[in-house]
């Protein structure tokens, strides 16, 4: 066992094409989880807010969702969205990524000072607008840090998948386990944190850029 | 409804090595260890950094790093690499798992705790570890005990794939359940398993009835 | 004009916060609520821009109840400041100002020309635009909510302790400005803060309320000081009634002397046998150089190496009859040296003609 | 056609490792595997000898379980799936004593669903096996699966999590066989017998694992495993002639040396399933 | 004492905070730091109890180089108050108070009673012992902060800017609470401000510093209102200086007139034609009534019926000359009337005896 290398370098030559292939798999199983979960988490969480009431039972069902296996999950849903699909691995990370986001939206919006909140409304903005113009903006950045947690976890678990056809990256995991391989392995895991690091990069700038307003508020 | 009666209401599943109380006890076991581990090298780390400053950049990127860990490579690969002759190497992946909650939670919640209240602290004649203990841990406490309960509800719904390089647990049931087409079998192993983190949920409220001061207020976690 | 007609508002917990409030807020003046913390100075406020609508009773702008104006409409009009500014945080200084005219549609550099004017106006560095507002001081801030209250010139203003967050040398510059501004624009102001000062200095009218929301005294500043309607206005007002009233007395009232003052290049000879004991001695230009003390006069020669005391002096035009005090104490001679605005001597305040030009002003008081 | 599911996922684009060719041909066959490497490199070669005809293939490989697969190819959700005749008769009929291919076809023949059926079976053998260590097997003198039976009381025996409740009695009716305990070590059966966690390990003669490691398998004198030659199984509705005869010229290739040739490098070169399936294609001349 | 000798403090991004600071606290008296933001208060501040250790020179306590004393044993020492109190959110107010007690071993029970004891003499309901912080109101808390740093009884006490976060009502009653302390207790107390009228008030000396950290002077109260040492001391002591100044002048300064007050049994008849226009009318415990107008007095009759003006009063013993100038501003005849503990009047003080007193503060002002 001890003469099997770590790393065979010459492998990873061979196969890069299929690894390129599980990679590309794999960020749109991850990614899309994110936007859609993104794009549901607004609503909820604005609705959240408006009916303080529901914030309750919908984060414990979140809660609930979020202690579930992702593992279960998937092959439970494999009878609904069918064996080794994409939707398999990424209905169940949308749920994940709302137990993150829903929240991070309702912070975010919370944390909107009063007095701003107060003085567009004293100015004349009507609900809408100044949901759009005022709230929301105010809330990117704690909303991007949800988004930042959701997106690394989204790209993590995603390989668990694996276990049930549709990994992306996770083959690997699964190929080098049965050969006793872990050239695979090693690089199943590095660009799987590479991704992360990616995604995260990537929206840590998203906040540079759109928020160029809260840069350095603490030392203000 | 049916595949829970059917799962639930097997006589055979409640006893012997597979039943599900060996495999509960097998699950809580070894993500209390998991935990536990985590706790060891998450608290202190935290605790210091938050206190001094130091190293804090670099703790919080890599826990985010660790964060992106695929457990389930980090399981094959580990366990590949030191052999089934023990549980530890199933629990490396897990506690990379639960150190970063812990970590950022703990290192946050003391770097929070209002800079007045520290410089309070040290005029009266407060020493560091004083400051640590009697004044930055109560205060940063329900934040600690947030990450903590992060951290052990996602070791308690990770720990299932940990059955697939072997491991008991209840993970047994979902990859068991799987292998042999017995839905009701993955589908009961899952609500064991969402069961016992409510229950987590639980204990930690009751923590944190018990530890936190009523004086000081809930912050948001990190997650 | 803004009407409070038996205006009561009661919240849904019970309170009481307004209670038959009538009153009226007159066009181009300022109006200041003042009172304890409770007294609901800011309810009432607020029931104006409708942010708060009223249990009983009408508020009337113009003689139109505001109830019957859409509130975005009714809001756009009206300028509103408050104690954090209220600034949007994601937005650039000049977009803050801009706020209002983007919101009535303006077009986009019209608003922006429109918020570069008022930065201008209300004595901000026009740099500051593209900044953020965290990059602010509290007091540039303060400016910034007050030029964006003003960015659509909106005839009413609302004012909610805006400068009460600031530090007190900040404060009283912010307040000079704004009555700086409200000299040019003649905006119909009101005007809520807790402190008594700033209520005598900056109203036209200042209305005194007292927890559960009951107007105790509405009058000018000068009357409030000198007739207080009760004890409870009494003890609001607080301590130095008598001698913050002498502000609002011009220093006109008081008679000068021209008699005290010497050029620099008198001889002493002819002064040292005058009966005052200081004299008070100006240059070339007649500006004030300070007190020569007649006994201690040289022989011979002229005022010029005489060593003089320091002075006080007091503007009579611009100042009151309280620095012409002020100024008499702080002058080792007893006597301030009144200047015009070129900072020539008009002549000299006695303590005599001043105790005189007080005298009448008590007197007046009670009259 | 194709995979519905396939289009109710929100990316439109099916572009993964799992399928080679773009979907959405009436013709396109579904290929796929059980989570174990022979498995996956039959299916590759199956597939790439399907392509090689112009056949559009998808591929879902290194899934899970015959009972989780054979479902899907019944289902439709695959149409081909790599199989071994005795286990899957075994496996569709619990009672089946049949232990000859000739049994093993004709039962399988009477048993299966209408929807599926058995092509050609190939030459290549790939048995199950039970296994233990060299060293056990130097130890107490274990050659074949009847040296077990004195012995097996003090061992424990691990396999796949369906594998308890396909051979338990199958063992004791065939040998007299009992165990001590039964353990679920599934993907890490191999790896368990090489830590003593069990003594006998229920794997495939060509798992990489018992060839890296050198692992005895013992032989099967009973035959309790029967014969079990590799044939694919397929969904009827989803393949034609085109399908059906390059699947048999494949299987006429394929014997068990070729196949444990092909299993070393996979195991022990570590190329990849693709790649020597690709080779061993070209090599028969049925893909260039 | 608290000795400053040639201190500096450079930060480690250069800035120098305080510039070769000498000074002295004496024993026993409130030495107040005073000065524009950023002006090296706070660092001064902390040097004492080495928050912060100076880069150059030394701080003494009672000659000893503080730098020679491990920082926990020193700090036990000092009582510390910060702005926003600094309480522990997560312990009961009278845990709070115990802190350092606890932290000396003291036994539970001790430091609790001593906690209780000093709730009460910060004026503060035991009520509240029992509570946490975020129950209390701002100046409630700054009450608990105050107690706690008086806790363990030490003789030092410093306070940054500990009143400037609550409302200046509250913040006069808490400054008024201090004066009281510190008569019963003597500690020897550095207070940082940056409102020079809670400087004047609180302070028996008064150092002014400027940004740069350099002390520009340092005097008690009265003689830097009277002689400020440059521009920028009289620039930050701000307008009405010279009323201010007159905080520190006892009222026992001016001379009374016993003869114009008059008991309310006098008949009128014989007061008529007094030259005086005023008089004061005392009850029969000679108390003060109000004034009547010579010319209005009916012919015949006592003044019992007669219309009296308002009244000014001042308490000789405990008011400063301020007090008894806005007397005289007040009352209707420009006349105060001096009064005792008890309320009863001493005499009258004209504007005559007023104006005399104030020259011979002027008077010595300059000399
Ligand atoms: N939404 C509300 N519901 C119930 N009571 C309220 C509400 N808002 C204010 N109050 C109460 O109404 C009274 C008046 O409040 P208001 O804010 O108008 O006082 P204020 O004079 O502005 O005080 P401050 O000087 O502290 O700002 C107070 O007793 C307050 O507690
Ligand atoms: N840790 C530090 N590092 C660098 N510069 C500092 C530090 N602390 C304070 N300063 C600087 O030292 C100077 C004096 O600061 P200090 O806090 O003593 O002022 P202060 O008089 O207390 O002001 P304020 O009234 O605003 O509290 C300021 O210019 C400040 O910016
Ligand atoms: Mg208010
Ligand atoms: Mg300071």
């Amino acid at each position: 066992m001890r003469e099997e290398p770590l790393v065979r370098w010459d492998w990873i030559g061979r196969n890069w094409p299929s690894i390129q292939s599980l990679l590309e798999d794999h960020v749109v199983m991850s990614l899309v989880p994110i936007v859609v979960g993104l794009l549901v988490a607004l609503p909820l969480g604005l609705a959240c807010v408006r009916w303080r009431g529901i914030y309750q039972p919908t984060m414990s069902l979140m809660n609930v969702t979020y202690s579930l296996p992702s593992l279960a999950v998937f092959v439970m849903l494999i009878p609904v969205t069918g064996l080794a699909t994409r939707a398999t691995v990424i209905v169940p990370l949308v749920f994940y990524s709302l137990a993150v986001l829903i929240p991070a939206v309702v912070d975010g919006l919370g944390s909107v000072p009063d007095h701003v909140r107060q003085s567009a409304v004293a100015m004349g903005f009507t609900p809408l607008r100044r949901l759009l113009l005022v709230e929301l903006p105010i809330a990117v950045p704690v909303v991007l840090a949800g988004l930042r947690v959701a997106a690394v976890s989204s790209i993590s678990l995603v390989s668990v998948g694996a276990l049930v056809g549709r990994g992306g990256l996770g083959y690997l995991f699964i190929d080098g386990w049965q050969r006793q391989f872990y050239t695979p392995i090693i690089v199943g895991v590095v660009l799987v944190v590479l991704l992360a690091a990616i995604a995260d990069a990537l929206l840590v700038l998203a906040q540079r850029l759109l928020t160029p307003w809260s840069r350095a508020r603490g030392t203000a | 409804m049916n595949w829970l009666v059917d799962f639930f209401g097997d006589p055979a599943n409640w006893s012997g090595p597979d039943g599900i109380p060996v495999r509960l006890t097998e699950h809580l076991q070894f993500s209390t260890v998991a935990l536990l581990l985590a706790m060891l090298v998450a608290l202190p780390l935290g605790l210091w950094i938050g206190h001094t400053g130091r190293g804090a950049l670099l703790v919080v990127l890599s826990a985010n790093a660790a964060r992106a860990l695929p457990t389930l490579g980090l399981l094959v690969l580990v366990v590949l690499l030191a052999g089934l002759s023990t549980d530890l190497p199933v629990l490396i992946p897990l506690v990379a798992l639960a150190v970063p909650p812990i970590l950022v939670n703990t290192y946050e919640g003391v770097r929070g705790v209002d800079p007045d209240l520290r410089d309070a602290a040290y005029g009266m004649g407060l020493r560091g570890g004083q400051v640590l203990g009697r004044v930055l841990v109560p205060v940063a406490l329900p934040l600690i005990l947030l990450g903590l309960r992060l951290a052990a509800i996602q070791v308690v719904a990770t720990a299932t794939v940990a059955a697939f390089v072997g491991l008991g647990g209840l993970g047994r049931y979902v990859v068991d359940g799987f292998a042999t087409n017995d839905y009701p079998r993955t589908l009961g192993g899952a609500v064991l398993v969402a069961l016992l983190a409510l229950l987590v949920q639980l204990v930690f409220v009751l923590i944190q009835r018990l530890l936190v001061s009523p004086g000081v207020r809930r912050r948001n976690a990190v997650r | 004009m803004i009407t409070f007609d038996e205006v009561t508002k009661r919240y849904a917990d019970g309170t009481v916060a307004v209670d038959r409030l009538t009153l009226e807020a007159p066009t181009g003046e300022i109006t200041v609520f003042v009172g304890p913390s409770g007294c609901g100075k800011t309810t009432s406020l607020r029931m104006i821009n409708r942010m708060i609508d009223p249990s009983e009773g009408r508020v009337l702008l113009d003689g139109v109840d505001v109830t019957t104006i859409d509130p975005p409409t009714l809001r756009r009009g009206i300028g509103y400041v408050i104690q954090q500014a209220g600034l949007f945080p994601h937005r650039k200084i000049v977009d803050n100002v801009a706020t209002v005219p983007y919101l009535l549609g303006w077009d986009k550099k019209k608003a922006r020309d429109r918020a570069m004017e008022l930065l201008e106006r209300v004595g901000l560095d026009l740099k500051l635009a593209g900044r953020y507002p965290f990059q602010l001081s509290g007091g540039q801030q303060q400016r910034v909510g007050v030029a964006r209250a003003l960015a659509a010139d909106p005839p009413v203003l609302l004012m909610d302790e805006p400068f009460s967050a600031v530090d007190p040398v900040v404060r009283t510059s912010l307040q000079e400005e704004l009555l700086r501004l409200q000299a040019e624009l003649n905006k119909t102001i009101v005007f809520v803060t807790h402190d008594i000062d700033e209520a005598v200095k900056l109203g036209d009218r200042v209305a005194v309320l007292r927890v559960g929301g009951h107007l105790a005294q509405l009058d000018d500043p000068a009357t409030l000081l000198s007739r207080p309607a009760d004890d409870f206005v009494r003890e609001f007002l607080g301590r130095d009634r008598g001698i913050r009233r002498l502000s609002f007395v011009s220093g006109h009232e008081v008679g000068l002397r021209a008699d005290l003052t010497v050029p620099v290049s008198t001889e002493t000879a002819g002064l040292r046998d005058t009966a005052e004991p200081w004299l008070a001695v100006l240059d070339e230009d007649g500006r004030p150089l300070g007190w020569a003390r007649t006994d201690d006069l040289p022989a011979s020669g002229t005022l010029a190496g005489v060593p003089l005391a320091p002075y006080g002096t007091f503007d009579r035009g611009r100042d009151s009859l309280r620095a012409a005090l002020d100024a008499t104490l702080l002058s080792p001679s007893g006597c301030a040296i009144a200047v015009d605005d070129a900072g020539r001597a008009e002549g000299v305040v006695t303590r005599e003609a001043l105790s005189e030009a007080l005298d009448r002003v008590a007197g007046g008081a009670h009259a | 056609g194709g995979d519905p599911l396939t289009n109710t996922s929100p990316t439109p684009a099916d572009s993964g490792a799992a399928s080679s060719s773009g979907g959405g041909g009436s013709k396109k066959v579904v290929v796929g595997s059980a989570n174990f490497p022979e498995n996956v490199l039959l299916a590759e070669i199956y597939a790439q000898a399907l392509e090689a005809k112009g056949v559009q293939v998808e591929k879902k490989l290194n899934i899970g379980s015959r009972e989780v697969l054979y479902e899907q190819v019944k289902g439709g959700g695959l149409t081909i799936l790599p199989e071994y005749i005795g286990s899957l008769l075994a496996f569709v009929d619990k009672s089946t004593t049949a232990k000859s291919k000739e049994d093993i076809l004709a039962g399988l023949k009477e048993k299966l669903p209408a929807e599926l059926e058995v092509l050609e079976p190939a030459a290549a053998e790939d048995n199950n096996s039970l296994t233990v260590t060299k060293e056990l097997s130097q130890k107490v003198g274990l050659t074949t699966i009847e040296d077990l039976v004195k012995v097996a009381k003090g061992y424990t025996v691990g396999g796949p999590p369906e594998f308890q409740a396909r051979q338990e009695k199958n063992f004791k009716d065939t040998y007299g066989l009992e165990f001590k305990e039964w353990k679920k070590t599934g993907d890490a059966t191999a790896d368990a017998i090489k830590d003593g966690t069990i003594q006998v390990g229920n794997v495939f003669t060509t798992d990489p694992k018992v060839i890296i490691n050198g692992l005895i398998s013992l032989q099967d004198t009973k035959h309790a495993f029967g014969a079990d030659n590799v044939a694919p199984l397929v969904n009827k509705a989803g393949v034609d002639e085109t399908v059906t005869s390059t699947l048999n010229a494949v299987s006429a290739k394929l014997d068990t040396a070729g196949l444990l040739t092909l299993m070393k490098r996979v195991s022990i070169d570590k190329d990849d399933a693709a790649t020597v399936a690709k080779d061993w294609l070209t090599q028969n001349g049925l893909a260039s």
